[in-house]
């Protein structure tokens, strides 16, 4: 797996920037995006994440919590992040004024490795606020040259109305990508499909499982049945990638609180190949 | 091949002041609640001259000898991450104003500190930290002003603790390099080899003369001496693949029926480096400071997920720590983190002992 | 200016001494004083307001008839209630009564036990109605109950660190006083807090912080006994101001059927 | 026919525990007044027996939060008796200190936050603050220092670990006592401010005919000491203590009360009682400063106990202060000793008044039996004599105001109901 290729600089380990909100956008229930600018606009400048990559967020007082960037920026130099209130950190963001400042570090972690994904098959699977991620991805796809043999999306929710980012959906379908969603619990008026994230693997046309690639994050449970059910389906094992989460406190690979067997998740991933995790995901509490 | 040196036991106070001159603050080998502690000295009478130490598992006991040596024991409770890696660390400041927020980096400059009395096993112990610290993608910049303003003193270990198995784990009990001098004691003085120009910078004012042949054989034999008293040994041969083929081994249960999951193993140890950063905020939130300290995978809070821990009893705890320290540890660093102090073993409340629990988890099943 | 947070502390059967850990923080409680209002605190302020209160503190046990109904009051007139202190979170030391012969006991202390009104058990306040959240000690930490009320203020889920005393004792430099110097200590069993202050003066810790989060104490007691300690001497050890914290209660029962049946055994 | 009217006033506060206090009157004449303490048992001296000896000053120190270190003194001391154990000097000393911080702590506590506030008529030291900021802060100031004697030599300040049966578990290094100089320097002359200050407050004139006991000491103001001198009478030894005061129970209170014996009196116990008997021993400064405050020696009113209390502080500074000047740390922090059946018994000052330890232990260290006599409890029968003849000018008044002026010389005593009280109302049953 490719390293963090983010320059580590000295003194850069813990070094906060001041943001503003500048925007807020509610999604779903407890569930909202932000857009933030750097008061130093020089820092913004400079600062390029890549999807899949996430910033420490900080308001003094509550912590920091990791968030992955969940759109790209590069007109504005603003960062976007899709937040769940999940918990001291996350509910204090919630609490932001527009105009109010807190601290962020990052990007950090090593993103999806979407260079390595041209002229493939992509399929994008995101449970819940997993999205999130997802969405970055989504946004490159749109404004970035590279070229792609397909796009697919499958995103699954609890109900209907959580459902993350339905109303850019025709946007992204409009650009040529596919679409399609699922939910545990339909509620009136829902068409769609009911069931798991996986099941809508079954539906999708495939013409070349070994020039598919399958970028999944979620519940570690939806994540490990997508694998089989891509596994199933003839894609190969290293040709699957999950995001996954641990706890993180310092997001640089000194506080050990992420680890999962030989890797930090916070620079060795978040990204990982699924034959790099497999089996260690089996054994339970490692 | 470095340079050795001679000097009388009765002028190791010249050293020490040649140490103290050069602006170091000397950090040594002290008594202090029963036990030999690494604190700051003012002269040769502050170390413990006459002693030495009883382990066993779960057990120390500081013994008097009666005889005028200064270095007749093992490592005790404390380890020099104390100082180089500290277990409060003030990380940064945040000050909140009508504009926003204002962030505060803490700089520490790093102490001239330097180190008397650093064994073999530390020195290793330091390297591995180093990896962690400095040569991963982010570097700890207080680590390294704290590490580079540090000078070393090492002292080749003649009588080992029944806890040491620094042979096994290939680090000692000999220092060999990472050291900028290092002593042997010997019946009636010090060799010193100098092991770095700043090590040699500080003697040469000293004129100290070489060591004699006779010297340098007597400080073999010590060395030799200190390797056969260590009777410990943990099988080392493919450990990393041993152990991370038993992750479900019965006996993990077993040792979590003893084990306290109190972290006293991890705090003890010196390559150990997992922290946790904490917020500490004025009555009016007004003033943040960001606190950073040792914390240990044996604190059920340190894997929390979502309000529940990953590892949510001890015997995955105590496999996490296990299997982390010397196994994924060669692929995180490239070596073991272990480096066969015995400080775990001995510092246990409960005198659980790694080298026969890894004996026990590398049995096959039944 | 937001309204005043409306604090309000009550006390049962205790010795103050929580209470008076919030009086000790001489530092900052004018400062306190200005973001929070003692809408009831008897022993600071004569000024007492009806409830609803948005934090309430209790101090101190339920063990006498009135009690029981007096909490249920408190209770439904509160938004946030935290107990503090072994009395309030464990029963505290009046729990020791709790095996004994109440009726004995009454009589032991009183010429006329009929003058008084007591019930035959000392319980934590979480038995009888709800509690967001408990704050351990005995007494609890001045930093720990000002940091409680700083979450309440600034809308922090409470949370304080639930790990052993081991580490408090290692980030101070203090040597193990059970490894170098052979004392039982509860420090490996016990939650953080106080500062690790019996080792710090060279003794062991006897648990006024209460059992941590999973904490293994059969682990230790065999170890003590297998290093030579009797039962006997153990039990104190647990059943001492966390009596009632059910893993200590627990294994001073443990430790107290073992006493016997060694004793039966040398007969 | 007479009517009865009952009358129900605010809880009694500004008081450690809570209590009640009922007056009932019959056409205007005072028939009964009854400090009600519901104290819920805790029945220490029932759980006491059978613990090894070396628990009693943990255990016993939760009796009360206020004064943990009394408890721990007088039970230390006395099990020390039974066993026959000399403490030497240079620990004795060390627990001198240590009593002086909580003497510091308590006193500046009941003078600043406490009982302060009535003679401005605020509810509570907080509100005084924003009137007297200075004056406040400077209390809490001296408050702190006494807090942090007990924090280095035991600590915490409530329930500190360190003392033990034979001395301490740890002597502090010099270093420890040398860094609380300063501010014990400046806390001398602190307390000297803050007692001419309390020495201007305008004291309700109300003299009392007190039989006043305390320890009394030749040449040491009391802390420790085995004699006890009443103004009414002989002065006793500790060991006679049952002798001559007992305790007994009324239905009214959960808290036994206490009296002579013989004469079956109540007396008075705390600041006013060793002030009167011992300012001699005074330190120079608390000496002097005694002569000048406003008041008559001896001192018999109860209001002006607090100044008391002031004039004690200066002369704890000064003690603590003599102490860390002189400290060399002890060659052994405490005595080794055998246990061995025996009975002991002792007293030590608590900063509201005397406090008697007794106990009963077997060969192997058990204690067989234990009897703790508080001072609240010694002073309750007193407090309701003074109730009784402080009220008939006032019942003209309002009953709110009545209640009021009650409170306000129950607070000047300081009582320490809180070996755990229940609730505490006032009220006043007028029978017309
Ligand atoms: C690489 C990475 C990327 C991420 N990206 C995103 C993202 O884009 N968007 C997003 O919303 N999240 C994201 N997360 C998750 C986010 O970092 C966590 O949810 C984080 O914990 C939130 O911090 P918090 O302080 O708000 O919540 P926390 O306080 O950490 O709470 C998290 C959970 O723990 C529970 N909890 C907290 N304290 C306690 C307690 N004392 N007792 C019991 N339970 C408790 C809470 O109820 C909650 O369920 C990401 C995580 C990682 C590792
Ligand atoms: S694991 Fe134990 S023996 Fe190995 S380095 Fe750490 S403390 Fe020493
Ligand atoms: S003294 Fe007690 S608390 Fe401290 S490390 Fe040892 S066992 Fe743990
Ligand atoms: S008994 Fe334990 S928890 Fe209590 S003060 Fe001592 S060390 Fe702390």
């Amino acid at each position: 797996m490719t390293q963090g290729t983010s320059a580590p600089t000295a003194n850069s380990a813990w070094k906060l920037h001041e943001i503003r909100l500048v925007s807020r956008k509610k999604e779903i229930p407890i569930v909202e995006t932000f857009e933030f600018e750097f008061v130093d606009s020089a820092v913004g400048q400079q600062y390029v994440a890549r999807a899949g990559q996430f910033n420490m967020l900080y308001i003094p007082g509550y912590g920091e919590a990791a968030i992955s960037t969940s759109g790209v920026s590069q007109n504005t130099g603003n960062i976007v992040h899709t937040i769940r209130q999940a918990g001291n950190v996350t509910n204090a963001i919630f609490r932001l004024e527009l105009g109010q400042t807190l601290g962020c570090r990052g990007p950090y972690g090593n993103g999806w490795p979407l260079r390595d994904f041209e002229e493939k098959h992509l399929i994008l699977i995101g449970g819940g606020i997993g999205m999130a991620p997802l969405r970055s991805v989504i946004e490159s796809l749109r404004q970035s040259g590279w070229s792609f043999s397909k796009v697919t999306i499958l995103i699954g929710g609890r109900s209907p109305d959580s459902l993350l980012y339905s109303a850019e959906y025709d946007q992204w379908r409009s650009s040529g990508f596919e679409v399609l969603t699922t939910v545990d619990h339909s509620t009136t008026g829902w068409q769609g499909n009911i069931g798991v994230v996986p099941s809508l693997l079954d539906r999708i046309e495939l013409s070349d499982p070994n020039a598919a690639i399958v970028m999944c994050c979620g519940p570690e449970v939806m994540m490990n049945y997508s694998a089989l059910a891509a596994i199933e389906r003839g894609i190969p094992e290293d040709q699957i990638f999950f995001s996954l989460e641990r706890h993180m406190n310092c997001a640089i690979g000194h506080c050990g609180r992420c680890q999962l067997g030989s890797y930090f998740l916070c620079t060795n991933g978040p990204v990982f190949r699924y034959n790099q995790v497999k089996e260690l995901m089996k054994i339970p509490e490692l | 091949m470095n340079d050795f040196r001679y000097f009388r036991i009765d002028q190791f106070p010249e050293f020490l002041k040649q140490l103290m001159q050069s602006g170091y603050r000397v950090i040594a080998p002290t008594i202090d609640q029963e036990a030999i502690v690494y604190a700051e000295i003012q002269s040769i009478d502050d170390m413990p001259q006459g002693y030495t130490d009883e382990q066993k598992p779960g057990y120390y006991r500081l013994q008097h000898t009666g005889n005028q040596r200064f270095f007749d024991y093992a490592v005790g409770p404390h380890s020099w991450k104390r100082y180089l890696f500290p277990p409060l660390q003030l990380i940064s400041t945040s000050i909140k104003s009508q504009d926003g927020w204002t962030f505060e980096d803490h700089v520490d400059e790093g102490e001239p500190y330097a180190f008397l009395g650093v064994r073999a096993c530390e020195l290793a112990a330091m390297r591995i930290q180093d990896r962690v610290f400095l040569e991963g993608s982010y570097v700890d910049t207080n680590y390294q002003n704290r590490r580079n303003a540090s000078f070393i003193v090492a002292v080749n270990c003649a009588v080992p603790s029944a806890n040491c198995f620094c042979t096994s784990m290939n680090t000692g009990p000999k220092c060999k390099s990472g050291f900028d001098i290092a002593l042997t004691e010997l019946s009636d003085g010090f060799l010193m080899e100098i092991g770095s120009s700043l090590g040699n910078e500080m003697v040469t004012p000293l004129g100290f003369p070489s060591a004699t042949e006779e010297q340098l054989t007597e400080s073999e034999s010590i060395s030799d001496h200190a390797t056969e008293q260590i009777k410990k040994t943990m099988d080392t041969t493919d450990l990393r693949n041993r152990l991370m083929g038993q992750l479900e081994h019965s006996h993990w249960k077993e040792v979590a029926d003893r084990c306290l999951s109190c972290t006293n193993c991890t705090m003890v140890c010196p390559t150990c480096f997992c922290s946790h950063v904490e917020e500490v905020p004025d009555l009016n939130q007004e003033r943040v400071d960001r606190r950073k300290s040792w914390d240990s995978c044996f604190n059920p809070g340190f894997s929390k997920l979502h309000g529940t821990p990953v590892r949510n009893d001890t015997r995955s705890r105590y496999r996490q720590w296990l299997t982390h320290k010397l196994a994924t540890w060669h692929d995180q660093f490239g070596e073991s983190g272990c480096v066969g102090c015995g400080r775990c073993i001995t510092w246990c409340p409960v005198g659980i002992d790694l080298t026969v629990e890894v004996a026990a988890l590398c049995e096959e099943e039944p | 200016m937001p309204e005043k947070l409306r604090l309000g502390i009550f006390k049962f059967a205790s010795c103050d001494g929580c209470q008076l850990s919030l009086l000790n923080a001489e530092e900052e409680l004018l400062e306190l004083a200005e973001l929070v209002e003692f809408a009831h605190f008897p022993e600071a302020s004569s000024r007492i307001e009806s409830g609803p209160y948005d934090l309430v503190l209790i101090e101190g046990s339920i063990s006498t008839p009135n009690d029981l109904d007096h909490i249920q009051k408190i209770r439904r007139q509160t938004d946030t209630l935290v107990t503090i202190g072994a009395c309030a979170t464990a029963g505290g030391i009046q729990a020791l009564r709790n095996g004994a012969n109440h009726d004995e006991f009454m009589k032991l202390v009183y010429p006329h036990p009929e003058f008084v009104q007591s019930l035959a058990t000392s319980t934590p306040i979480s038995n009888h109605v709800s509690v967001d959240f408990e704050l351990r000690g005995c007494p609890v930490d001045t930093g720990q109950l000002l940091q409680i009320i700083s979450d309440k203020l600034h809308h922090r889920k409470f949370s304080v660190p639930d790990h052993s005393v081991c580490r408090d004792c290692k980030l101070q430099n203090i040597v193990c006083v059970s490894v170098a110097r052979g004392i039982p200590c509860l420090g490996p069993l016990t939650q953080a807090g106080c500062g690790a202050i019996c080792p710090r003066f060279h003794r062991g810790c006897y648990g006024c912080f209460g059992p941590c989060h999973q904490t293994n104490t059969d682990g230790l007691t065999d170890w003590l006994i297998k290093d030579g300690h009797s039962s006997a001497e153990l039990i104190p050890l647990f059943l001492n101001v966390n009596a009632e914290a059910p893993e200590f209660a627990r294994t001073g029962a443990q430790l107290m059927r073992q006493d016997s049946a060694e004793g039966e055994s040398h007969e | 026919m007479s009517e009865s009217r009952t009358i129900r006033v605010g809880a009694l506060t500004r008081v450690e525990g809570e209590g009640a206090l009922h007056v009932s009157l019959n056409n205007n004449v005072i028939d009964r007044v009854e400090l009600n303490i519901y104290e819920p048992p805790r029945f220490f001296e029932a759980f006491l027996r059978g613990r090894p000896l070396e628990d009693v000053p943990d255990l016993t120190a939760r009796i009360c939060g206020i004064c943990p270190v009394a408890y721990q003194m007088s039970s230390a001391c006395a099990i020390e008796a039974a066993l026959e154990i000399e403490i030497p000097n240079e620990i004795h000393q060390l627990r001198k200190l240590l009593y002086c911080g909580e003497w510091i702590e308590s006193h500046c506590l009941h003078m600043h936050l406490l009982q302060a506030p009535d003679f401005f008529g605020y509810s509570s030291g907080l509100e005084l603050g924003k009137h007297f900021p200075d004056e406040v802060k400077r209390g809490l100031r001296l408050k702190k220092i006494g807090n942090q004697i007990l924090e280095v030599l035991g600590g915490r300040s409530v329930h500190p670990v360190n003392v033990c049966i034979g001395g301490f578990y740890r002597t502090p290094v010099p270093d420890e006592l040398q860094n609380l100089i300063p501010e014990l320097e400046w806390g001398l002359q602190a307390a000297i401010e803050t007692t001419h200050w309390i020495s201007g407050f305008d004291f309700p004139d109300f003299v009392r005919d007190y039989d006043l006991i305390s320890i009394s000491n030749s040449s040491d103001y009391p802390w420790f000491g085995v004699t006890m001198a009443s103004s009414k009478g002989e002065s006793f030894d500790v060991k006679e203590y049952e002798q001559v005061i007992c305790e007994y129970q009324v239905p009214h209170s959960t808290a036994l009360q206490a009296q002579k014996i013989e004469s079956r009196t109540s007396c008075l116990f705390g600041p006013l009682a060793r002030i009167n008997h011992s300012r001699d021993n005074f330190h120079p400064n608390a000496r002097k400063l005694a002569d000048r405050v406003n008041t008559q020696w001896p001192c018999n009113n109860p209001f002006q106990s607090i100044l008391a209390r002031g004039l004690e502080v200066v002369h704890a500074f000064e003690e603590a202060l003599e102490i860390c000047r002189n400290y060399q740390r002890p060659s052994e922090s405490r005595i080794p000793y055998q246990p061995r059946a025996g009975v002991g018994m002792a007293a030590t000052e608590a900063p509201r008044g005397t406090l008697f330890h007794h106990y009963e232990i077997d060969d192997a260290g058990l204690i067989q039996h234990a009897t703790i006599i508080p001072p609240t409890s010694q002073n309750q029968k007193q407090i309701e004599n003074d109730l009784r003849d402080y009220l008939p000018p006032l019942l003209s008044m309002e009953d709110d105001q009545v209640a009021q002026a009650c409170e306000r010389l129950i607070r000047s005593y300081d009582p320490c109901i809180s070996c755990a009280t229940h609730f505490l109302k006032l009220s006043i049953e007028r029978v017309e």
